[in-house]
């Protein structure tokens, strides 16, 4: 119990945040050149002053700006986001259908990233100065290095074009409408390439934090009494060594949970996915501001929950947490 | 086993430090035995090699330091050459071992009982059942109170003496041939450190198990000791029966050594000023931290009300163990920490009312040493400039300021032409020199001295020390002198205050309280000084 | 000093410093080697790379020199990676400073604000900054700089809260030093190590995130970017795919380049680590 | 250095456009003997999501590709050209042009199954086409009143005469007719029905996943007999060019449609003899590249620089070797393809003469200062279509030469709009002029002067002619057809001599299909066109 209410005390504390970044994102872009109903315009390819007025009219663009700000943030608390212009829908539900792809994404390069970072790191850390270490080190650099779109398209062309192993891009394919397990199987082979574009940098990042966070709980005084008590090398890694080092590894990923999203964008357009990371590029390019905010709060959301969740495992992991708070 | 069998003895043992080491060897030619039933000590100053034998004999040297020669003949096999298989075999359940940091030593992560359990999985097929009733009778053995409780409890939620007993419990697991004790009291309480010693001696007898047990402090040696060996710079200078070394030392730095140990009476008392300098009425502290909105907030007193006087040109001694608020006190003097309540007048003006900003225009006149000499000098800054920093920040000239710290660096016996060296060019004695020289530079009334020794080797606390009284007597200096090492005090305080809990318990001239202590406490701290008679009075 | 020693004792270290000065040099050279303005109309367009002498890496598709444009985009990723980094460092270690140092208010404010800046995906606040003030060069630098400032402030800020407490500071207050002094000459010099070592790892985001920008070409046109060519070669990628793959691999050797210098850097700085 | 001298391979630069043409000249093969096979799904590659799909409200072929499927227009093209009855089974103008009768078909129903009446025409015409649809609203300007004396004729009134032949060629754009029932209370913009279009087409709308397909499958009762052959068209939403030809490979995609992929795509896949490339189809849809001036730059509004500038950029070297086949040296603001208005080639022209331009400009008084320049120019891109970006870049390169350093300032969609055709916050601006069939629709606003600040695509350029003017207004009410294609030809020569805006390239656009596709490219706009007999061999 005492750890939901720590983690509860953290949630709190986030949401000024929370209102902080909606109404800076909100003014800021109101600095911007054009509006949606410019937007719309470019796209429908033509249409007169007389149309756009009446529809600035009608998506409340002439109101004052603290008046916009007034009224989105007063929705806002009845959890109404507004209404997407150039989506011609409610936000929310804009949101929701692009949600799942994105969470797919995430929780899969996440998964991955973590996995084989920490196997990398534990290798790594094992062999300090010895070929795995460095070979493993220059690895992560070389993948921390490539630039995730590169890395993408290099993907497409050898894996879906020559080889024509996987799907250049998509979340499933339309055509032949599968269904159950043929379908989850038909999503899976379109998020691989995907899954390593996005997961690669952040492999490279979880793997040095794991290799630098292993040789620091090494060096500590209570691994020297678990040699002293005669485990082998091996047990003393799992049964003292591993748990400690996660630590850090946990935090991590509540900090990377924000910087994932925004990998996401990328990522997305490269293979046309369509998730939340793509509709905040096209809400940019199109000017629907309500859009924008709404993937804002929610990835604001996502990323506070996931700070959550690691609050409560690291509460876990950690006796101390409680204890202290 | 016959009452006095050799457990493990070393053959001119000689183990090789890596390139860029300050000496080649950490220990060279050691050749020393220890029979079952028996308290070897080791003794020597920091760098003496005491600890890396210890690590040699369990073999756990950092990789890249090697033994080079020498045998380590334990139950008839040469450990130096036993395979990592056997020597796993050896570890807890041949010779175990206790270390010096209490607080680093078990998993944070996991329970006392889990971790002392593991002993019993590693070594033994017992069942799950056995090994926890094993547990907790030695819990019960090394007497922690409610070992159910203590079980299940996480190191950080034990005290520092607790987890040390713990440590124990979990060495003894197995019955071991020989303990190795690596300094397990240094990092404790006096007190606590008392109660240790007793319970290492009486599970030594009970088990007739061989100890080897690593101190630096020549108390300890007298209070616990069967046999001594003394070590400098990796060798043996000397070995031999407790009382034969500790009252008829051969080498010259044995002599030295004993000597350095500053004995607990005190010196025949000064003439002391009239009027006080600084008086110090019921001033309080406490903290608040953490809680949310005001409840559950953690409210901890660390000073109750307490009420002293420093005459002009005397030395005030604050005594107590860790968590007495001797330390938060000086910080109220100096206006680190504001006081909640009470008044702290030196020559007329009320510091604990002054606005931050005049305690930072008058702070030339009460100045503080601190007690980390590594920690309390910025490693940036060249010696000279350190000394300088306090007059430049009053306005002195840069020149002047560097020539004035010249000086002072030969007031405090250091060579004038170090100025621009950087600390971690220093020993430890010489940087608490630099920290001296730099309270001096602004010429204060008071000096506040917190712990200015307490991380000093003997050797260099016993120079330190002399410094302080030459200065004392040379500058007229009045000094508020904070330790928790009552030997130390007995040589340096014409007045002793005793704090416990954050209040005075009893305060007087040094003789008279240390002659006879009027308060339970004061009495039982005393007591707790290891080495009984040895370290009354100890001439050489 | 012993710390360059130590640091030209990892072959990772002194390799990372090899292809760190090769980019430098191809940055200052760019203008020797290639007088006219990169971005001119060199020859016929999508040109495979050694087919033709004139053009060593080929042409792209709006017949620009690909050769010309990596020289010159190499002064484009260093001049934004280390402009941003200089804002980013600087924003951070100003932040971190103050909230490390004065606590209480001060720090819950500035740590609001720097949650809230990191829980808000910085690749979305850059495209809304480039949205909202026009893509070129100087508004993509500092929307970079910007959005990557969160990470240094919460390093300096741990440094400072360990710092703050050290006796060498207590010693500098009861010396009378105001806090302003303490903060930049006492703590200040201390905490800058790893904050140092860190601005290689804001660096190489930072080429990473202009490059991303020039992708979804949202970065200055005008500028030969290795960005601007991949996103370039990316219509004509399954052909001419070398269009793209060039530029990607200036981009992978000099964020390889600078993160193996920081990582010399942190090993050379505190040796316990690399030592076992 | 010289463009000229470039080292030009044109060995290879022949080579490509070679292959392309033999594909063009016979994209047929003769299939005439196979019967057709009824069923399959015919997926389309579908580039830019537009924001609904109501042809009636929104005149973009971004909703014609899916909307023309669904609903049907009074009017389309026919294989030659020729306007053929859809909705309307006959017509006929009063020579005064101020009265035009429609005859409508009988028993065609609405999806919904509800019958399709004149008072469906009624509505269309007075809510949607004169009040919303884009160009609509300008060419209905003067329609007074729709007339439905029975439910199957429709009378248009118009208070100025409206030339027959102009009307017919709108409609197969301007004329798709919307369900009055489903329209006729709320807002016509916001009505849900936009996003789920009911028509009386060949195919019923089933589902959208936005951001990723959109499905229509057979309507069972459609008033063609046994039509449509396919089961199903799935749209499907891929925005990365390069994607897209790469499912066009993996066969995933079976039509992309008014040149979605990229160029070199374009041209890897017209050798490829499993897909057909070719601009067959797309006659009703050409587009000009423009070079767009602001008066408002002292430097612009003098003649001579303008046409220094059409001069130092050599216009036919980059159609070679950045286009290729796919474009075709432009005369003027109407394209070759419109036969009934392209007023030949012989109007003022401006071939690529850099000296011709240096000493232009040298006599204008803009002499190169330091470091070469003259002055320097911001030049605004349109930020869709590969062919602009290339097109800017080579404006860059090519007026860098002659002293007049370019700074491309680019801007995503609501942004250039907003900045060129609003703010005027530009110098020189490049993008897409679509001709629709007929001058009056499209063409003319780019010139006519007084048109409102903030509509796009119009005359913004801060310049006013007279007499030109009174030309556009003669030509959109002259009821003869001969009259108007000289008063269209007069147009084409004072705007080529003033040259407000420059017109240099003309495009056709590009489709790709596969090879499998039977009865497809068979209608100048096939692209926007109902598909009713379009099949898939085995």
């Amino acid at each position: 119990m005492r750890i939901l209410s720590l983690a509860g005390r953290r949630l709190a504390a986030s949401i000024p945040t929370l209102v902080l970044i909606l109404i800076g994102v909100f003014l800021l872009l109101q600095f911007a050149p054009g509006d949606t109903v410019d937007a719309m315009m470019a796209q429908m390819g033509g249409g007169d002053a007389a149309t756009a007025k009446e529809l600035r009219k009608f998506y409340g663009l002439d109101l004052s700006i603290p008046a916009q700000l007034g009224n989105y943030l007063w929705r806002l608390v009845r959890l109404d986001l507004g209404f997407s212009s150039i989506y011609g829908k409610p936000v929310a539900s804009v949101i929701l259908e692009r949600l799942p792809p994105t969470i797919l994404l995430m929780t899969a390069s996440l998964s991955f990233a973590f996995f084989f970072g920490l196997v990398f790191g534990v290798i790594a850390a094992r062999g300090v100065n010895r070929w795995p270490d460095t070979l493993i080190s220059t690895l992560g650099l070389v993948f921390y290095a490539t630039p995730s779109f590169w890395f993408g398209l290099m993907a497409i062309v050898v894996f879906s074009v020559y080889l024509q192993w996987l799907p250049p891009g998509g979340f499933e394919d339309i055509g032949t409408m599968r269904t159950g397990i043929w379908r989850v199987f038909d999503i899976a082979s379109h998020l691989v390439l995907p899954t390593l574009t996005l997961g690669l940098i952040f492999l490279a990042i979880y793997l040095r934090i794991m290799r630098a966070s292993m040789l620091e709980v090494l060096n500590l005084d209570y691994v020297r009494t678990a040699r002293a008590k005669g485990l082998d090398e091996t047990r003393v890694v799992t049964r003292h060594v591993l748990r400690n080092a996660l630590l850090p590894m946990v935090t991590l990923i509540g900090l990377q949970a924000g910087t994932m999203l925004g990998g996401s964008v990328v990522v997305e357009s490269v293979f046309s996915l369509p998730g939340l990371g793509r509709l905040a590029y096209e809400s940019v390019v199109q000017r629907d501001l309500n859009t924008l905010l709404g993937i804002v709060f929610v990835s604001a959301l996502l990323v506070i929950s996931v700070n959550f969740v690691v609050d409560l495992i690291y509460a876990r992991l950690d006796p101390r947490i409680t204890a202290e708070a | 086993m016959s009452e006095h069998e050799t457990i493990l003895s070393l053959d001119r043992l000689s183990v090789r430090l890596p390139g860029g080491a300050d000496r080649t060897h950490a220990l060279r030619d050691v050749s020393l035995e220890i029979a079952s039933n028996e308290i070897l000590c080791v003794v020597g100053e920091s760098g003496s090699g005491k600890s890396m034998m210890a690590n040699a004999v369990m073999r756990l040297l950092p990789n890249e330091v090697t033994i080079d020669n020498g045998r380590i003949m334990f139950e008839g096999r040469d450990l130096c050459a036993a395979s990592i298989a056997e020597m796993r075999e050896v570890r807890g359940d041949g010779i175990a071992m206790i270390f010096q940091e209490p607080m680093t030593a078990l998993n944070p992560l996991r329970t006392i009982g889990d971790q002392i359990a593991e002993m019993f999985s590693i070594h033994t097929d017992l069942s799950k059942a056995e090994i926890n009733t094993r547990v907790l009778s030695l819990l019960a053995d090394v007497r922690i109170p409610d070992p159910k409780v203590a079980a299940k409890a996480y190191p950080h939620e034990l005290s520092g003496g607790q987890r040390q007993r713990a440590m124990i419990a979990m060495a003894l697991a197995l019955d071991p041939k020989l303990l190795i004790a690596d300094e397990p009291t240094t990092a404790l309480d006096v007190t606590t450190q008392a109660q240790i010693l007793k319970l290492i001696r009486d599970l030594q007898q009970r088990r007739k198990t061989a100890v080897m047990f690593i101190t630096h402090d020549f108390g300890v040696v007298a209070e616990i000791a069967d046999r001594v060996v003394v070590m400098q710079h990796g060798v043996i200078v000397e070995q031999g029966a407790a009382s034969d070394v500790l009252h008829h030392p051969q080498h010259a730095y044995t002599r030295q050594l004993i000597a350095a140990v500053p004995p607990l009476k005190a010196p025949p008392p000064r003439a002391l000023a009239a009027d006080n300098i600084l008086t110090i009425s019921d001033v309080s502290k406490t903290y608040r931290t953490g809680g949310f909105l005001g409840r559950g907030a953690r409210v901890t007193p660390a000073v109750k009300n307490v009420s002293l006087a420093l005459p002009r040109g005397a030395t005030l001694g604050i005594v107590g163990e860790s968590g007495s608020g001797k330390s938060t006190l000086a910080r109220c003097i100096v206006r680190l920490i504001d006081p909640d309540t009470g008044s702290i007048v030196l020559d007329g003006n009320d510091w604990a009312k002054m606005s931050r900003e005049d305690v930072r225009r008058e702070t030339q006149h009460i100045q503080m040493v601190f007690q980390d000499p590594f920690a309390s000098l910025n490693p940036r800054r060249k010696a000279a400039e350190l000394v300088a920093q306090g007059p430049i920040v009053h306005g002195m000239p840069r020149a002047k300021a560097i020539a004035d710290a010249k000086e002072l660096f030969a007031l405090v016996g250091l060579d004038p032409s170090a100025g621009d060296r950087y600390p971690h060019e220093f020993s430890g004695g010489q940087r608490q020199r630099i920290g001296l020289a730099r309270a001096l530079a602004l010429k204060p009334d008071v000096l506040v001295a917190d712990e200015p020794v307490s991380a000093l080797d003997v050797s260099v606390q016993a120079q330190v020390l002399k410094l302080l009284a030459e200065l004392r007597q040379r500058l007229g200096l009045s000094i508020v002198f904070i330790t928790h090492d009552l030997r130390v005090a007995a040589q340096i305080c014409d007045l002793v205050a005793v704090m416990k809990d954050g209040a005075v318990v009893e305060h007087g001239l040094a003789g008279e309280v240390f002659g006879n202590p009027q308060h339970a406490y004061t009495r039982a701290l005393l007591d707790s000084i290891p080495g009984g008679a040895f370290a009354r009075e100890h001439k050489v | 000093m012993d710390a360059v020693k130590r640091y030209f004792r990892s072959p990772a270290a002194v390799a990372g410093l090899i292809l760190l000065l090769i980019v430098i040099a191809m940055a200052i050279s760019a203008g020797w080697f290639y007088p006219r303005d990169p971005l001119a109309l060199a020859g016929r367009p999508l040109v495979w790379p050694f087919s033709n002498p004139r053009f060593l890496l080929g042409t792209d598709n709006s017949g620009r020199d690909i050769a010309a444009q990596i020289f010159y985009g190499a002064r484009i990723s260093l001049l934004i990676g280390g402009v941003a980094t200089a804002i980013a460092i600087l924003i951070g270690i100003l932040v971190g400073a103050f909230a490390g140092y004065y606590g209480g208010w001060v720090d819950n404010v500035l740590m609001r604000i720097t949650e809230a800046f990191q829980t808000l995906p910085n690749f979305v606040l850059l495209l809304v900054l480039v949205a909202v003030f026009g893509s070129t060069l100087t508004t993509v630098t500092i929307a970079v700089g910007v959005v990557s400032w969160p990470a240094p402030a919460r390093l300096t800020r741990a440094e400072f809260l360990s710092l703050r407490n050290r006796e060498f500071v207590q010693a500098g207050r009861t010396l009378g030093m105001k806090n302003i002094q303490l903060i930049f000459r006492e703590i200040l010099p201390n905490a800058l190590p790893p904050v140092i070592v860190y601005a290689s790892v804001v660096m190489a985001v930072a080429i990473l995130l202009e490059s991303a920008l020039a992708f979804l070409r949202l970065s200055d046109p005008n500028v030969a970017s290795w960005g601007n060519l991949i996103g370039l070669g990316r219509d004509v990628l399954r052909v001419q795919w070398y269009v793209s793959a060039i530029p990607g691999i200036a981009i992978l050797v000099t964020v390889l380049a600078v993160s193996l210098v920081g990582q010399g850097l942190n090993d050379a700085l505190n040796p316990r680590l690399k030592g076992r | 250095m010289d463009l000229t001298r470039l080292e030009i391979n044109r060995r290879t630069a022949l080579l490509t456009s070679a292959a392309i043409a033999a594909n063009v000249i016979n994209p047929m093969r003769a299939f005439a003997q196979e019967t057709p096979r009824k069923g399959g799904v015919f997926n389309v590659h579908y580039a830019a999501e537009q924001r609904q799909l109501n042809p009636s409200i929104q005149a973009s072929t971004g909703v014609y590709i899916i909307g023309g499927k669904i609903q049907e227009n009074l009017v389309d093209l026919d294989a030659n050209g020729q306007p053929v009855g859809v909705l309307a089974e006959s017509w006929e103008g009063t020579p005064d042009g101020k009265t035009v009768t429609f005859k409508l078909r009988q028993g065609v129903t609405w999806h919904d199954g509800k019958p399709f009446t004149s008072a469906d025409v009624e509505f269309t015409a007075m809510n949607m086409w004169k009040k919303i649809l884009n160009y609509g609203s300008t060419l209905q300007l003067f329609l007074t009143a729709v007339e439905t004396p029975d439910a199957h004729t429709a009378i248009f009134k118009y208070e100025r005469p409206m030339p027959l032949n102009l009307l017919l060629r709108a409609l197969p754009d301007l004329g798709y007719v919307s369900a009055k029932h489903l329209y006729e209370n709320g807002d016509i913009r916001q009505n849900p029905t936009n996003l789920a279009p009911v028509g009386t087409g060949p195919f019923k709308f089933v589902k959208y996943e936005r951001g990723q397909y959109i499905i229509a499958d057979r309507n069972e009762n459609y008033w063609r007999p046994n039509a449509p052959y396919l089961d199903r068209i799935v749209w499907k939403v891929i925005t990365d060019r390069a994607a897209a030809s790469a499912q066009m490979e993996a066969g995933e995609l079976h039509y992309a449609p008014f040149s979605s992929l990229t160029l070199s795509d374009l041209a890897r896949l017209g050798k490829d003899k499993r897909f057909i490339v070719s601009t067959k189809g797309n006659e009703g849809n050409a587009r000009t590249n423009t070079l767009e001036f602001n008066f408002r730059r002292k430097e612009l509004s003098d003649i001579r620089v303008r046409r220094a500038i059409a001069h130092a950029i050599n216009v036919p070297f980059f159609i070679e070797n950045f286009l290729g086949d796919f474009a075709k040296l432009g005369t003027g603001p109407i394209p070759s393809t419109s036969t009934d208005f392209y007023p030949g080639p012989n109007t003022p022209q401006y071939a690529y003469d850099k000296a011709k331009a240096i000493a232009l400009l040298n006599e204008a008084g803009f002499k190169p200062g330091t470091g070469g320049t003259r002055f320097s120019l911001k030049l605004l891109p349109a930020p869709w279509g590969e062919d602009i970006s290339l097109w800017s870049t080579f404006i860059q390169q090519s007026l860098g030469e002659i002293g007049i350093p370019v700074d491309i300032v680019r801007n995503d969609g609501g942004g250039f709009l907003k900045q060129v055709y609003d703010e005027h916050a530009f110098d020189i601006a490049t993008g897409w002029h679509q001709y629709r069939n007929d001058p009056a629709v499209s063409t003319t606003v780019w010139y006519r002067s007084g048109q409102p600040k903030g509509a796009p695509w119009t005359n913004q350029w801060g310049w006013e002619d007279k007499n030109v003017d009174k030309t556009i207004d003669d030509a959109a009410t002259e009821v003869d057809p001969a009259k108007r294609k000289a008063l269209y030809a007069q147009f084409v020569k004072e705007v080529n001599t003033e040259l407000p805006v420059w017109m240099p390239i003309e495009q056709i656009f590009l489709t790709t299909i596969t090879a499998k596709a039977r009865n497809h490219s068979n209608t100048p706009r096939w692209g926007s066109a109902s598909w009713h007999d379009l099949w898939l061999s085995a």
